[in-house]
């Protein structure tokens, strides 16, 4: 296993970044995603690419905005606060449909918080935090590997749809060290731009704009973007089944819950429990279809995130009523344990199966 | 008899949707002009405001983007660091500029980004509906400050050019004051000046316009172009700031 | 002897021109345009020299000038 | 009282009192304890000197107020006359300034109402007051509220510096009532 | 009725402030919501108040964050991209547990836009468009009577769950000039504030903060706002239900749309058709069990928004897969009309109620 | 004997959780001494950064805000305007100040805004690592600009006192350089001066005080303060910039 | 390979070389192809002149990096001593540096192992090498790799500066090792 | 004659103390403190003037003085 190198999360993501030829970062330090930036500074350069620290996290969105709008792959990276400043030009960007990466490293919220690990900005990310109808694609890698194997896909699917992506990692994901191969073998498309503002040199002009005074223009950029956001829900749905073929609880998280999740399964299986696991890659689009598959043959659903209750929405409005779906979030930085979900497990599994029609909200 | 005076081909054919008078029409066609001469037209980028200027990429011939309210230092940066060879400007109002814009334009300028900087001050929101400016005058009326800007209550006019020169950053800063033929000369020396700082590769570089708003000033175009001059320019000396 | 021609439908009627003009050459028009300005109009075609000073101060661009 | 809604977009150049007729009808139809909404153009849409806005009179409570289709266009010069015409429902009544601008040719199905409100305006010695010429004619036509409850609201509507108007600006109401009844 | 005045609901927020007692404004223009710092600049220093325009909207809500901190009561107003810029503050304020009123009189989206009238920052507001978990809460006036009403309730209900509260508007309900009565007659509660930061004098020193390294104590403060959420799904639910009793098809909206809605309903009656209207007043807490109850009876459910399709994510968790739901949407600045609802409720009812398990994304 | 030095009472017990010499504590004592010698702690309130200085509130006597990062002058002006006989303090490093909040920071000075603003410049971002912070010296190293500053790249440094003394708004400005006891001393007079004229309604005050990060720059403390005075203040000169 | 599973916690003041010794133990894991993570702290917990970090090392998958219930803690003085003893797993192995620090006495359970760290590096030669006797005492004890591992991890996970100090490192490793073997 | 005191457990060891007094009264310890520190110590009680200079410069406040 010569060929592996042991890194940080956060430094594989530059390495990922640089292997998807990301033309130009733009960055601005925060923990737990400073390891970002700071390789940054180093390799662009190296590599003839674009590095500058912004004075804020709203200059950079905007600089990643400018650059994409003369058709470079830009990315930018932060952790929760620092996103929450993003917010009104990603909506801009989704509105110009324009291609960027953006890495979320969320910490614990809200407010100031801490720099510990969170899962709590799932909401912002695949709702919309910003204004208006858009939506970010939303991948969540879950080890140092897909940290690096991300990067060339988020920008890829950014430049396919033209739309901004959020990898949306945590501080576990980003700080964590483990062996990874940089292999490279990347399939790295190069997709045409003809509406880049670059030089109107031998064309006419272009624009980039989100301003439509007239609603029916505005409202049919609209439905574009619903029908790219549509095209997404039939195409880019990526998740990983673990042991559920026979589930009859099947818990569903993403990210480094998702890997203490696994711990849990097999923990669950050695006491002779049917426990799977649901781990989403893609956040949004959401595996609507999939986990309604599974609630349709009777599996009942236990969604496990560093939050009060995000993601469960989502896996709610996919059951849509057909089987149970229970909850079990840690937040503030706490980090559920492997036995602390294996306890709900048993309860839940204890507990005969119920249509419960309101949300519950427990978190312990 | 020959033609001396035509549209520029750095103007598109539309119409100006400005008020009667209002001198973002004027600033727009000099910046046109200058393309024009400089032959960077098919090269050029420009990024809009969030203003009455809003609307710019509809009057020029050069590819435009339109940013986000006071973020266009960021979004040119954006462009200028992937494209080098290309030229960037940015147009800008007080509201854009001097007050949600603030700490973009200054670390902009700090960095001697290499771009064109169009400031139009005219000491008010124009599109918004008049509302008070980081640059309204001491005393001047306003929609939020209707009897009149209390130092007091909402401090001072801020005085870009001078903040600015106090940096080691941008090349060349004037305050510019169009309210008479000489004047206007004045104003399109600048701005040529700005643009070919950038082709030398000079650095950042700005022009502030003292403009007028005929319509949230309540007064005639001709009216307000005195009131620049009898006004304006007390608090906002034109000037050569920074040339280097 | 010079020639100005004054767009009257991009005029707005802001009478820079008339205020500018050296030789007192452009008036305001009684009518309006299309959209209701009333627009400037050249009067005084033998002491126009030309300058061109009424089409660098013309807000709207709506001014050619021959010479 | 009987069932009633109108819904009148009213438009012009900035300056030609666009908005203070709207306002008028609306106060008018508080008077007569009518529904009334009053919707007026804001923002960018209010650059380049011209102003519309909608006002929907009703006994009903009134839902949305902005107009899709209106009852009535009272347009003041071409350019919104142009704009606005296509909108006005079918078989709706179109009022122009033919001061200023020609009646539309492609709205056969309107009833479509010429009234010289600048040249009325200036007979009755207010030259301003076209504004007021159109609203009387309206008014007149369509009955949402009185003329009477129109002069009622005067006071309220005008700035204290414009009300020795208040008997000229009645005049030119007048006027234009009389030149459709 | 000679105590009525016409007035713009932006104006009538502004009446409503000051009789809420709103002791400090800080604003930033931005159209459709431009009227309330103008009158706020002219009505607060009239009684003595404090108005203030801020550089920025970020800086707005962070004076806000300031003056609450302090133990005043503190607002501030914009429109959908300004309020973008306030996610970070807003999670410091929900995350400091500070009261405080903030007015969004939306626009159609995505960025910049246009500044006619939208229902598209929803999800913003009621999910939390800022980082972690807090939430806003939310409610809706849709006339100029409640712009004016809705003041104080939304201060009383900021102090007492020590919340920021959000008054989600649109360009409509902003714009649209009413009759409207400044009866004054509010009972206005001062809540004590013994956690104020107002000088220490004769007590121990106040800290307003959200920064806790510690993940048990963030997880605390988690647990309390959730607690505090919990309280306020039992206890500030508001509704209207119109011609729901008999209702075979329940419409579902708030805001201008829900006025709308209510001439549709009228519409439908005529035509015969059992429909009703669920006017929204609190958009969070969200009126989850009156709806599940509804559906219970077997109603069936169309959501109307000026959007994409936000509320009816709501809609459709309430229901819980019970009956059907629908959704009719227009968006970047459309209005929709009497005319065209009613189509979609006949299309609607004449169709067989099915059982959706996909979300069905219909934007025309 | 008598006592002639003990803790003062505008600090807490708690202990400095800083590096070892970092100045920080330093300054945080002065302002405690300042209020326990105004006799005003139990009237006062400050606004922490978002910095190393994070934690401030677990030291300071008075009541305390936490601030997001960058806009302590947003939220003391909050505060200052609804309790205008309170005393108000904000405490910001160069990141937080000169960086993402560069907008709050200007206008807070133009409004002339009647706080006192205590600007600790460390050239660098001491919390989260030692990146480089807007007034990081040309050449000097940081984690983002690993082989020194290079203003082709990033820009020059960012002046604040310089920057600031252009507005009418600030009443009083100083940049002291506490790297001996003089410079102790002279930086205990300036943050006085800086709370006293709060007290009298003069408007803004700001004292910058060149500090020290012996973590980032990895030096010892001495070493620290002689490097302040070798290359901090050519150029950051120390002075009185406005005094009003 | 048996199934195994290690989670360490190594906590000391900066500069006592915490961070080498865990990735010295995450390095060696790679070469005998285990899994492993290693979890340093970060951000402002790095203030205040502390350190620590998780190294965990298995034959399984590994789920959180984060240790709630180490088995082992590796601490070199007495502050990070007191700090996570309490979160020791229950009959976990303590290694303390006894140069500094003493032994807790509320951890009954624990097997407690005392290793005069800094004393037997300036034995050795290196007062600077006192983590590495604490990682040699500590692999000899756990056997998660082989010393041999950790050995051949020197040249890689050392910056080159400091590769002159490799042989009185693997002394210092070796002396660890002996005191409890 | 002068006395200082410096609080072992609050001091962190950044020579500063030492550095600046001007009698050279304090020294470094060779022992740690619980954090982990080498604080410094008052040594030449008989050279000390109470100045007051050490607790000046100390940033921790560790250091107490009487004259
Ligand atoms: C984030 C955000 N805040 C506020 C606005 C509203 N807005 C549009 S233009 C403008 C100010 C315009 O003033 P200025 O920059 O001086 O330009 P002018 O219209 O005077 O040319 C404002 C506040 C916005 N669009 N976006
Ligand atoms: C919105 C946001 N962006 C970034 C950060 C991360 N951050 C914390 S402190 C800091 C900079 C600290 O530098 P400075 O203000 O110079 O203070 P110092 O630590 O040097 O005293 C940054 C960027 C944050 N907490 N919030
Ligand atoms: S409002 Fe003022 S700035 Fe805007 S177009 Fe009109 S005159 Fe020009
Ligand atoms: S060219 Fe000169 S003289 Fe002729 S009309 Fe124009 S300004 Fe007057
Ligand atoms: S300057 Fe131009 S717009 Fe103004 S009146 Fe003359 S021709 Fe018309
Ligand atoms: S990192 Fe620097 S600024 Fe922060 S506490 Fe340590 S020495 Fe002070
Ligand atoms: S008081 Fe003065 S002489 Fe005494 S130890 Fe302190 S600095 Fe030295
Ligand atoms: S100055 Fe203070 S902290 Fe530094 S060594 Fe002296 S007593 Fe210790
Ligand atoms: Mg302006
Ligand atoms: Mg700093």
């Amino acid at each position: 296993m010569t060929d592996k190198k042991l890194m940080k999360g956060n430094i594989a993501v530059c390495h990922g970044a640089i292997a998807a030829n990301c033309d130009a970062f733009f960055g601005y330090p925060i923990t737990p995603q400073n390891e970002i930036p700071e390789k940054m500074s180093e390799l662009m350069p190296q590599h003839g690419r674009v590095f500058l620290q912004a004075e804020s996290e709203v200059a950079a969105i905007n600089m990643v905005y400018g650059a994409a709008a003369a058709g470079k792959r830009a990315m930018t990276s932060s952790s929760s606060p620092g996103i929450s400043l993003k917010m009104e030009g990603l909506s801009y960007i989704a509105a110009c449909e324009l291609p960027c990466v953006v890495v979320n490293v969320q910490r614990g919220g809200p407010g100031l918080g801490n720099t510990l690990p969170g899962q709590a900005d799932y909401f912002q990310a695949v709702k919309g935090g910003g204004h208006g109808d858009y939506r970010l694609l939303t991948i969540a890698p879950w080890s140092v590997q897909e940290c690096y194997e991300f990067m060339p896909l988020a920008f890829d699917l950014a430049d396919r749809y033209r739309n901004p992506v959020m990898v949306l990692m945590d501080a576990i994901v980003g700080q964590m060290i483990e062996p990874v191969e940089l292999h490279a073998n990347f399939e790295i498309h190069e997709y045409p731009k003809p509406w880049a503002t670059n030089g109107a040199r031998g064309r006419a002009r272009n624009i980039i704009n989100s301003l439509w005074i007239d609603s029916a223009v505005m409202e049919d950029l609209n439905n574009r973007l619903q029908a790219k956001y549509e095209q997404a829900r039939r195409h880019e749905v990526r998740l990983w089944e673990y042991r559920t073929g026979d589930a009859e609880l099947i818990l569903v998280a993403y990210g480094s819950t998702a890997r203490i999740c696994r711990t849990v399964v097999d923990m669950a299986r050695e006491e002779g429990m049917p426990v799977g696991l649901l781990r989403l890659i893609s956040l949004f689009p959401f595996p609507e279809r999939e986990i309604n598959a599974l609630a349709k043959q009777g599996a009942r659903f236990l969604a496990v995130e560093m939050s009060a209750g995000q993601m469960v929405e989502d896996v709610r409005l996919a059951v849509n009523g057909l089987t149970d779906v229970g909850f079990y979030g840690r937040t503030g930085g706490s980090v559920p344990t492997p036995a602390e979900i294996l306890d709900r497990v048993r309860e839940t599994l204890h507990k005969p199966p119920v249509m419960s029609t309101q949300a519950r909200r427990e978190v312990s | 008899m020959q033609k001396v005076y035509s549209r520029p081909k750095g103007l598109t054919d539309a119409e100006f949707a400005y008020c009667a008078g209002c001198f973002h029409s004027v600033a727009h066609r000099m910046i046109a002009e200058v393309m024009e001469e400089l032959d960077i037209i098919d090269r050029t980028i420009g990024v809009c405001p969030v203003g009455c200027a809003v609307f710019m990429y509809e009057y020029m011939a050069c590819d435009m983007i339109e940013a986000a309210h006071g973020r266009a230092p960021a979004v040119a940066t954006g462009v200028k660091r992937v494209l080098p060879d290309r030229i960037v400007f940015s147009y800008q109002g007080d509201g854009d500029l001097a007050s949600i814009g603030t700490a973009e334009i200054i670390h902009a300028a700090a960095r001697g980004e290499n771009i064109t900087v169009i400031f139009i001050n005219n000491t008010t929101y124009g599109m918004t509906g008049g509302q008070m400016a980081p640059t309204t005058l001491v005393g001047q009326k306003s929609t939020t400050c209707p009897s009149g800007r209390d130092p007091k209550q909402a401090g001072y006019p801020l005085r870009v050019c001078e903040l600015l020169a106090t940096l080691d950053g941008p090349s060349y800063i004037e305050r510019v004051a169009p309210t008479n033929p000489a004047g206007f000369n004045r104003t399109k020396k600048a701005i040529r000046k700005a643009f070919e700082n950038q082709l030398e590769g000079k650095g950042f570089s700005l022009v502030e316009i003292l403009s007028n708003c005929p319509t949230q000033w309540k007064m005639s175009p001709i009216e307000s172009l005195k009131w620049i001059d009898e006004h304006m320019t007390k608090t906002f000396p034109p000037g050569v700031f920074v040339d280097r | 002897m010079a020639e100005i021609k004054i767009d009257r439908e991009r005029c707005k009627g802001c009478e820079l021109c008339v205020h500018f003009c050296p030789k007192g050459c452009i008036e305001m028009e009684n009518g309006y345009n299309r959209k209701g300005y009333q627009p400037s109009t050249f009067v005084k075609r033998d002491k126009c020299t030309g300058c061109a000073i009424c089409a660098l101060v013309c807000p709207d661009v709506a001014i050619e000038v021959w010479r | 009282m009987n069932e009633m809604h109108h819904e009148i977009i009213i438009a012009g150049m900035g300056g030609q009192g666009v908005m203070v007729i709207g306002q008028l009808l609306a106060h008018a139809a508080v008077l007569e304890d009518k529904n009334v909404v009053w919707f007026p153009a804001y923002g960018p849409e209010t650059r380049g000197g011209t102003a519309d806005c909608t006002v929907i009179i009703s006994t009903n409570e009134i839902g949305s107020p902005v107009s899709s289709a209106p009852d009535t266009l009272i347009a003041l010069n071409q350019l919104l006359l142009d704009k606005f015409a296509p909108t006005v429902k079918r078989e709706g009544l179109i009022l122009v300034n033919t001061s200023l601008a020609s009646p539309p040719k492609d709205r056969p199905d309107c009833k479509i109402v010429e009234v010289p409100a600048n040249d009325i305006a200036k007979e009755v010695g207010n030259p301003k007051a076209a504004n007021m010429v159109m609203l009387g004619a309206y008014v007149e036509l369509a009955k949402p509220v009185t003329l009477d409850s129109i002069k009622a609201s005067m006071t309220d509507v005008l700035p204290e510096r414009y009300h020795h108007l208040i008997p000229v600006n009645c005049l030119a109401l007048e006027r234009g009532a009389q030149l459709v009844s």
